[in-house]
């Protein structure tokens, strides 16, 4: 392991700054100047890939932190209302799992046309899916149906009471890709 | 050897530091896996004596620790004057020791469970967080009411509708097979969340006669499971599936 | 600022994992699709300078934490924090929630063939189960089931990670009503 990423480790999971000395007990083959040296390097490293952290000497030692520019940014987003309306994302996924439950990740996906990841993540988060099952082939992949806080939300009775029209049959009725059709 | 095992000297499976057990059901299991005994055919006249034996050395145990040791040695006890009553050859399910066995076995997979548990905890500590964060509140979406209304859900149903309109639609729903197993976890999850489910409730989110008729299928299947009951107060009328143990006449 | 900026700032300086939906919450123009694509760029940037740090996937989330070859240099240093391991009656008693969740206490004890009362009241103060509910039947016991940092405790992305075994599908079999043996 190079000295300078023994450092680099040390320096990230401290809870308090670490000073040369302390850096050099990691091998008895660095010396204090030694040290020095890889820090000053580790720092010109994160300053040349504009890294939003760096390292900084506190208390003569030294500690990686994020640049002082960020700070308004890290305490805006502490105080930023987290978003409480779904992205049209999110509404196309939940409206696919609500007519076509029980379904894949992987038939919403092919219905959507892009990966569903990490909004079925927030609708889980959300409680607004659940895992029902799990459905047939390779995996067994995982099938989302919708919850009871779902139509609690929505102010639905029941799944039949979801509203359904003629224009509605494309959803209903879009067939599951068969994976070895080309 | 004054218990009367055949296992060499050393191996003794009576020489243990009870504190070591977390338990009766870890202290039999012990007990069986170390004298490779057949889990399904336990000697217990064999096995009450030295788990007898060894909670006889148990006085430096504090009381409800102990307590837990001799309720199981009674239930060893209760079985072992139940196997002295002749059983019939073909009443293989009345094997007393029936139901002790499913409780070791489960209690086994489980203690696996905890030991790959152990693993991974193990395995992620050796990845490090930052040593050093400001205090900052932990951001959650549960934090955040959903504002989210309905008439917008539904104008991402109509836009997605139209946007996969292909120039045949078809109005029927098709290609999709419906599976038996599907529908018992369909009916088995709705009766989990109600005591009570209308026949008619099951199958309108899909409308078709496969799906109603797999339905009928699921439910004619658990209903000979026990696990529900099916209820129609006249020919036509609303077909209700109760949840077996909410049957208020239930025995 | 860059968004790949801004969201390696909040990773760096987040205590905990932060999902796609969290992340995205930085700034306004910025959906999670986008902040997944920003965070595989960061970890790929991480990987190709070899630093003793990258970004995992962890818990429905995403979190920099050092690569584990750099464990047994960091546990030597005290300024490195350790956490503590869970005792055997608290990994049992876990594995029986997580597995058989949402569950009441009378089931763990009836499993492991001992209370469970301080176990729990230990597992729920360290935030690693949580009540999620209440059970039918007499007294609508409390219902249990794992949090989102039993899955950060363990290093997984989700419950699907649980350890799974052949004999597991025994044992949830069992716990279907059994099927007439006429």
């Amino acid at each position: 392991m190079r000295h300078s990423r023994l450092i680099e480790a040390l320096l990230f999971a401290s809870e308090a700054p670490l000073s040369p000395a302390d850096l050099a007990r990691v091998d008895d083959g660095l010396d204090e100047e030694q040290v020095e040296a890889l820090v000053a390097e580790l720092k010109q490293e994160y300053d040349d890939a504009e890294r939003a952290f760096t390292v900084f000497e506190i208390a003569g030692g030294y500690q990686i932190l994020t640049r002082p520019e960020y700070a308004p940014v890290l305490e805006r987003y502490d105080t930023v209302p987290l978003s409480s309306r779904l992205s049209t994302a999110a509404l196309e996924t939940l409206a696919i799992i609500a007519y076509r439950q029980p379904v894949g990740r992987a038939e919403v996906e092919d219905i959507r046309g892009v990966g569903a990841g990490g909004v079925l993540k927030t609708l889980l988060e959300r409680d607004l899916v659940e895992v029902v099952g799990r459905g047939e082939g390779l995996g067994r992949p995982l099938l989302y149906g919708t919850t009871r806080y779902f139509l609690e939300h929505f102010g639905f009775r029941s799944l039949e009471e979801l509203p359904r029209s003629d224009e509605l049959a494309v959803i209903l009725a879009q067939k599951q890709p068969e994976p070895d059709a080309t | 050897m004054t218990n009367g095992l055949d296992v060499p000297p050393g191996t003794d499976p009576l020489l243990v530091d009870l504190d070591q057990f977390h338990g009766p059901l870890d202290l039999l299991l012990h007990l069986i896996r170390k004298q490779d005994i057949d889990i399904f055919d336990i000697p217990i006249a064999r096995i009450t004596q030295q788990f007898l034996d060894v909670i006889g050395e148990m006085g430096r145990l504090e009381l409800e620790r102990a307590g837990e040791f001799i309720e199981m040695a009674a239930t060893l006890v209760r079985i072992k004057a139940q196997m002295l009553f002749p059983r019939r050859d073909d009443e293989e399910s009345d094997d007393p020791r029936a139901d002790l066995v499913r409780r070791l076995l489960e209690y086994e997979h489980f203690r696996e469970v905890a030991r790959a548990l152990e693993r991974a905890e193990r395995d992620r500590l050796r990845f490090h967080p930052k040593g050093f964060v400001e205090a900052r509140p932990r951001p959650s979406l549960a934090d955040a009411p959903l504002e989210t209304e309905w008439d917008e859900l539904w104008e991402a149903v109509l836009a997605l509708a139209e946007r996969l309109d292909e120039p045949e639609p078809s109005y029927q729903v098709q290609g999709r097979l419906v599976r038996i197993d599907e529908k018992i976890e369909q009916v088995l999850r709705m009766l989990s969340e109600q005591q009570r489910v209308e026949f008619a409730a099951l199958v309108a989110p899909w409308g078709t006669r496969m799906h109603a008729v797999m339905s009928l299928l699921a439910c004619l299947e658990l209903a000979k499971r026990s696990t529900l009951r099916l209820r129609q107060a006249s020919p036509f009328a609303p077909l209700w599936l109760y949840r077996r143990e909410e049957e208020p006449d239930a025995a």
